[in-house]
């Protein structure tokens, strides 16, 4: 599927962003201004290791086409082990996605430090054409919770 | 014919550098070999694109002084990389003049005492692809 | 059902230019549980929590969404505004439609769906939330400073003398830093080591503050109020407390090869040192990789010389554990590495120096006795080269995107001193552009310039080329006079980068205080909190946080001594509510939670519960909340999920995630 | 078998046991249901045979809690799960006495079935003391015969050897049956592209009836509240449609069993619709070999698990998407 063919259709978009790192990244990102889409929605949590895989099939569930998981890099967690064990489980459970066919770039996971504001700017354009050139989200999504 | 800015705006495509990152320290004019022979300096290549002022460029003679010795891409600290400009813009005259090609059997009725080897191996590093 | 009051920003036109702030109003108006809804220009104004407190009042508001700036700006200003109004500071959400919408989308339509669809997050979250308690935890009444720089001397002495007791951690044999080895500085010329000694003196006297030098951090555990440390103290080989400081064992040492750390390997050291004269403290260190008697166990001629019986060659390294309230981070920096910068001819030719180099030069204590001379033949050079920005403000990865602030001034200096000392010699400065702010900072590069006939040449250096004759070909650009410039130098000084310590990872991976991407410490605020590390309890002083100049450096060194004695002031500091709590009817006491939680917070007890109607005793996870920091790592490894954080609970972020896909 | 009743006898005789844990026979030959044995007379219909599949680990929570110790009987692989559940407190070591019994591989009725075999009346050769190679089968068409091994359940192809990871004693022989890749299932379905990897799932979900056989037997999934019967997800008693659902249900149960799954096999052996429910918890044993090292739940008594440590070194979750 190319981009071109997908012209129109708007993505929706989840990210998980740690409180410490990649939050204040995203807050670095809004004030310089650096844009990207409007798909893109935000989630606080604490950590990287609060994001239970439930979350995340929970998201596919009502309908999002994407999500990405945001984090401190490894090694400056705030919790200092707290995105080593994020990493373990986002690992397993992207495989396990992609084990039962959903295309394996409708989720990620990148490390953006609160210093970080044009990664994640950067990083969130990246993700949005992906998953704008991925199209909708048939494979995962709930039909009864399509509205 | 082309307008300047779609000249320029294949400058920055072919060349893959983003002049606007320039910070004018002019190490490029430091490291040019060639610097005595071109009438727009090494440094002076990234406004020249800036600004879209490819006719004169094209019209430079600094277009063939360039060696591509690529000292100046080694060296720019800001990744601006003026030789990949001016090759660039090189690049462009000839495919307007439609001479996209070039053979090795071309060569010995082109060629001019005064051109410096170098050059040569650089455009069939280039043109010969 | 929560009574729910939404009140939507402007911030000025930051938020009102691109989301219509009148539509998200009116839309909060149609989410479950809201009962009220307005903007306003600014809500963080007083007048803007005015409005709060009376809807809160007036309509008996149980919760709060105000959509504004980040969460990370005004969260606190808005729970404070609600708690005065009676209601619980954690019954508020904070929909962040400024930086994460307003600020980076363009198109008004766009912008306005989105703030509405965080504000529905918000909402969603907010229907879920319960009020919150914070606990309350000790302060331990001591600080530690890492680095012993003019940094964390500053910053210990301000501490100590509010009377509270500091620990400086330095790792090299002596304090004084970076500072120590410069000759003069900048902008008035004083003599670094005659206002630097005092100091030092000053802080080694000072009854609150003890110092370890020839020591390291080890390990950090716990949290605000509450570090545990341990640091590592070196095997000095001497004893401290025998040790007059006589100098004799260094005189006598017969390794004397090593290359001096001090006088940045111009010269040679021997294997029992102190780094330089004014050394605090006067106590020399055995080089074990250099000291004859560690290698071959034959020598022992320091011990022998020693009259006071102080070379203790058995010393091992101890660990020191001890606990602070306040932890500041001062560990500076070096200059970069060359290596990358073969152009220079750095490595051909002994005549291309870094200016630290210089300063050791040009100091009188440095290797050739503050004599101005050429390395190679020790003549005296007529023309100097200077070239700036070696490896600052670089796109590639040979050098460092920034600019490291300190080079334009010190090398105004360096030409200064040069051609007031030696007015023969001509000076040559390269330069992209010279950066003066600061007081009397440009005026000091103008008289460079005009008093002292110092020739400045816009162009960066192409290549420095070694000649046969000694000599140093240095070809540059004049892109002011548009020519290049081919010029023979008998010395070239490079003001290579500054870069943070090495060491600064390792220490911040212990603190888990968040670094960039150069590897300086980033600030919790870039304006408004720039000496506190967003690690509760970590404070940043010095070239640590970015690069800076020693007025500077000692101002935030001084800052960040007020932050910390703020925080070593308080008895007590509230503790984030927002932790982990096991629900003890799904807890199946697997012992999995505790695997994961990087605090020991949690630990298992036999409970006899009832479960509707079953009473048994049962192993249960127990949350201690003072050692919890909400991470909330044991909610994801709980299999049943009895495992929840407060604040950021299951099904609150499953309800904004449901917000945000709806 | 006769060995295992005696002993059973005499330690319920001497007191050191309250009960026995072991299988009784069912109302069909080869059905035999796990069962508790208090009085000499109820050992009348004990069996251990080739169709004794069923771990008894899990049942040993709930003894934990009875007063006196329960006799359990397991199998070499039934005690890796019995060990997993020591780690986790779930079982009481105390309260359990373990009898080791001999394995030679365990019986699928479904594979006899599907060669073609109807109106069973009796088994012979599924004895455990006999080594019989062929099973004799009467049915009311006669009597047939097939290969023991060919009846064998998979899990027993991929046999984890025939030691016991922790027993009070042993009783009988154990054989071990490996004669297949654990992975082989596993990789081909890596292979396939990922239209039809879904399809491949979504049809064998599909058949997902969520009767919670797979969960009530599994004995890595023993919480007293399973989050699918939480009202803290709300994603408690969902209806059945042909949507993702049940995927993300099977997803979240292997993920919850993850680096605690012993790969016993149980799920797949009690799931009604035949589903190959190992399939899920496989791809994790694999990927957790694969990326973290080699690791076997309920192999040691080290308390952390795979997901419940880490190193410095991980694959980044990118690698998914890198190796394709």
């Amino acid at each position: 599927m190319s981009i071109e063919k997908n012209e129109g259709f708007r993505p929706k978009i989840v990210a998980f962003c740690c409180n410490w790192c990649s939050y204040a990244g995203a807050d670095l990102a809004g004030s310089s201004r650096m844009t990207y889409s409007a798909d893109v929605k935000i989630i606080r949590v604490p950590c990287s290791c609060r994001v239970n895989p439930m979350f995340i099939l929970r998201a596919f569930e009502r309908g999002a086409d994407g999500v990405i998981m945001c984090g401190c890099h490894p090694g400056d967690c705030h919790y200092t082990s707290g995105n080593f064990y994020a990493r373990r489980r986002m690992t397993l459970l992207f495989s396990m996605l992609d084990y039962i066919g959903v295309e394996n770039g409708r989720t990620r996971v990148e490390w953006v430090s609160a210093a970080e504001g044009a990664k994640f700017s950067q990083t969130m354009h990246e993700f949005v054409d992906k998953i704008t050139s991925l199209g909708k989200n048939v494979r995962l999504e709930d039909l009864r919770c399509r509205n | 014919m082309k307008t300047e800015k779609n000249r320029a705006e294949m400058i920055r495509e072919i060349s893959g550098v983003n002049p606007l990152k320039c910070m004018k320290c002019g190490k490029c004019s430091a490291s040019c070999p060639s610097y005595n022979e071109m009438d727009i300096k090494p440094h002076q290549f990234v406004s020249y694109v800036i600004n879209e002022d490819i006719e004169a460029l094209a019209n430079s003679t600094s277009l063939w002084k360039c060696l591509s010795c690529f000292a100046c891409v080694e060296r720019c600290p800001r990744d601006v990389k003026p030789g990949k400009l001016i090759d660039a813009a090189r690049q462009i005259v000839v495919r307007e003049r439609g001479q996209d090609y070039l053979t090795p059997d071309e060569i010995p009725e082109l060629i001019d005492p005064e051109t410096p080897q170098q050059l040569l191996v650089s455009a069939f590093r280039r043109y010969r692809r | 059902m929560q009574r729910i009051g939404v009140f939507v920003c402007h911030c000025g036109t930051n938020i009102a230019a691109t989301v219509d702030v009148k539509k998200v109003t009116e839309m909060a108006l149609h989410e479950p549980g809201v009962v009220h809804a307005e903007d306003y220009q600014y809500m963080c104004s007083e007048a803007g929590q005015e409005l709060i407190h009376k809807a809160i009042k007036e309509k008996h508001l149980t919760g709060l969404v105000v959509c504004s700036c980040s969460p990370r700006m005004h969260e606190t200003t808005f729970r404070n505004a609600a708690e005065k109004a009676g209601l619980n500071p954690y019954m508020v959400e904070i929909a962040n439609i400024r930086e994460h919408c307003s600020w980076i989308h363009k198109d008004i339509e766009e912008a306005t769906e989105k703030a509405v669809i965080l504000m529905r997050a918000a909402i969603a979250k907010v229907n879920l939330d319960a009020p919150l308690k914070p606990g309350e935890s000790k302060v331990t009444k001591r600080a530690l400073v890492i680095g012993g720089g003019i940094a964390g001397i500053q910053t210990a002495l301000d501490i100590a003398e509010a009377g509270y007791p500091v620990d400086i951690v330095e790792k090299t044999p002596s304090i004084g830093g970076r500072m120590s080895q410069l000759d003069k500085t900048f902008p008035t010329l004083d003599c670094s080591s005659c206002i630097l000694t005092p100091k030092m003196g000053e802080v080694n006297a000072h009854p609150n503050v003890n110092i370890y030098t020839y020591s390291e951090v080890e390990s950090v555990a716990g949290f605000v109020g509450d570090f545990t440390v341990e640091i590592r103290k070196k095997a000095r080989s001497v004893d401290m407390d025998k040790c007059t400081g006589c100098g004799v064992c260094q005189e006598k040492c017969p390794s004397k090869k090593t290359p001096s750390e001090f006088n940045r390997g111009l010269d040679t050291r021997s294997a029992i040192y102190t780094p330089f004269a004014q050394a605090v403290p006067n106590v020399p260190v055995i080089d074990r990789d250099a000291c004859i008697k560690f290698k071959t166990g034959k020598c022992g001629v320091c011990s022998k010389v020693c009259q006071a019986g102080a070379i203790d060659y058995d010393q091992v390294d101890e660990i020191i554990t001890e606990k602070y309230g306040a932890i500041v981070v001062a560990t500076g920096f070096d200059m970069i590495k060359l290596d990358k910068y073969d152009e220079y001819a750095y490595s051909q030719s002994k005549d291309v120096i870094t200016s630290l180099e210089l300063e050791r030069i040009m100091n009188a204590a440095g290797p050739t006795g503050g004599h101005l001379e050429r390395l190679s033949d020790g003549k005296a050079p007529k023309e100097m080269v200077f070239i700036q920005c070696v490896g600052s403000r670089c796109a590639d990865e040979r050098g460092k995107s920034y600019c490291s602030k300190v080079c334009c001034m010190y090398t105004a200096k360096h030409a200064m001193l040069i051609r007031d000392k030696y007015p023969d010699v001509n000076v040559t400065v390269f330069y992209i552009d010279v950066r003066t702010p600061g007081k009397n900072f440009d005026e000091f590069y103008r008289r460079a310039v005009e008093e002292y006939g110092v020739n400045y040449i816009k162009g960066q250096v192409g290549k420095v080329i070694p000649q046969p004759d000694g000599k140093l070909l240095v070809q540059g650009a004049d892109l002011l006079d548009n020519k290049q410039i081919l010029k023979e130098a008998d010395m070239v000084v490079l003001a290579a980068a500054i870069e943070p310590n090495p060491d600064v990872r390792k220490i911040a991976t212990m603190l888990t205080a968040s670094i960039d991407t150069n590897n300086f410490l980033t600030e919790a605020h870039a304006k408004l909190r720039p000496v506190e590390s967003p690690t509760a309890g970590i404070f940043l002083s010095g070239v640590c946080q970015g690069p800076k100049d020693i007025p500077e450096t000692v101002s935030q060194a001084g800052a960040a001594a007020v932050k910390a004695i703020g925080l070593l002031a308080k008895d007590k500091l509230l503790t984030n509510p927002c932790t982990a709590h096991s629900d003890e009817l799904m807890c199946n006491g697997c012992s999995q939670c505790a695997n994961v939680c990087p605090y020991g917070a949690i630990s298992y007890e036999d409970k006899e519960v009832n479960d509707h109607g079953v009473r048994e005793v049962r192993r249960l996870a127990v949350v201690n909340d003072a050692l919890c920091q909400g991470c909330g790592a044991c909610t994801v490894t709980c299999p049943s999920g009895a495992m929840d954080l407060q604040g950021f609970s299951n099904r609150q972020i499953l309800a904004e995630v449901d917000a945000i896909c709806r | 078998m006769q060995e295992l009743i005696n002993r059973a006898k005499e330690l319920l005789a001497d007191g050191t046991v309250a009960r026995v844990l072991g299988w009784k026979a069912g109302d069909l030959p080869y059905n035999p249901e796990p069962a508790y044995f208090e009085k000499e007379e109820d050992f009348a219909d004990f069996v251990y045979n080739g169709f004794c599949g069923a771990n008894l680990s899990k049942y040993m929570i709930e003894a934990s809690k009875l007063e006196g110790k329960t006799l359990v009987c397991l199998k070499p692989c039934d005690t890796y799960s019995f060990q997993e559940l020591m780690k986790e407190h779930r079982v009481d070591r105390d309260k359990a006495y373990i009898i080791g019994v001999g394995c030679k591989g365990k019986l699928d009725i479904e594979k006899i079935k599907a060669m073609g075999i109807k109106g069973i009346q009796g088994i012979s050769g599924a004895e455990i003391e006999d080594a019989a190679e062929t099973l004799t089968i009467q049915t009311i068409y006669g009597e047939k015969t097939c290969a023991y091994k060919d009846a064998m359940l998979e899990r027993c192809h991929v046999c984890k050897g025939k030691d016991h990871m922790v027993f009070d004693e042993t009783i009988g022989e154990s054989k071990e049956t490996k004669d297949a890749d654990r992975f082989e299932e596993v990789e081909k379905i890596e292979a396939m592209s990922p239209e039809e990897k879904f399809a491949f799932f979504q049809k064998e979900l599909s058949k997902c009836i969520r009767c919670n056989a797979c969960r009530n037997v599994c004995p890595a999934c023993s919480c007293r509240k399973c989050v699918f019967d939480s009202n803290k997800f709300d994603s408690a008693q969902k209806a059945n449609v042909d949507s993702f659902e049940e995927k993300m249900f099977h997803i979240i149960r292997a993920f919850h069993v993850a680096g605690r799954c012993t790969d016993c096999g149980e799920c797949s052996r009690v799931c009604p619709q035949g589903i190959p429910l190992h399939l899920f918890n496989r791809k994790f044993i694999k990927d957790i070999d694969e990326l973290y090292g080699e690791y076997q739940a309920g192999a040691d008594m080290e308390p952390r698990t795979p997901l419940t440590d880490y190193r410095f070194e991980d694959a980044e979750p990118g690698i998914v998407a890198e190796r394709g």
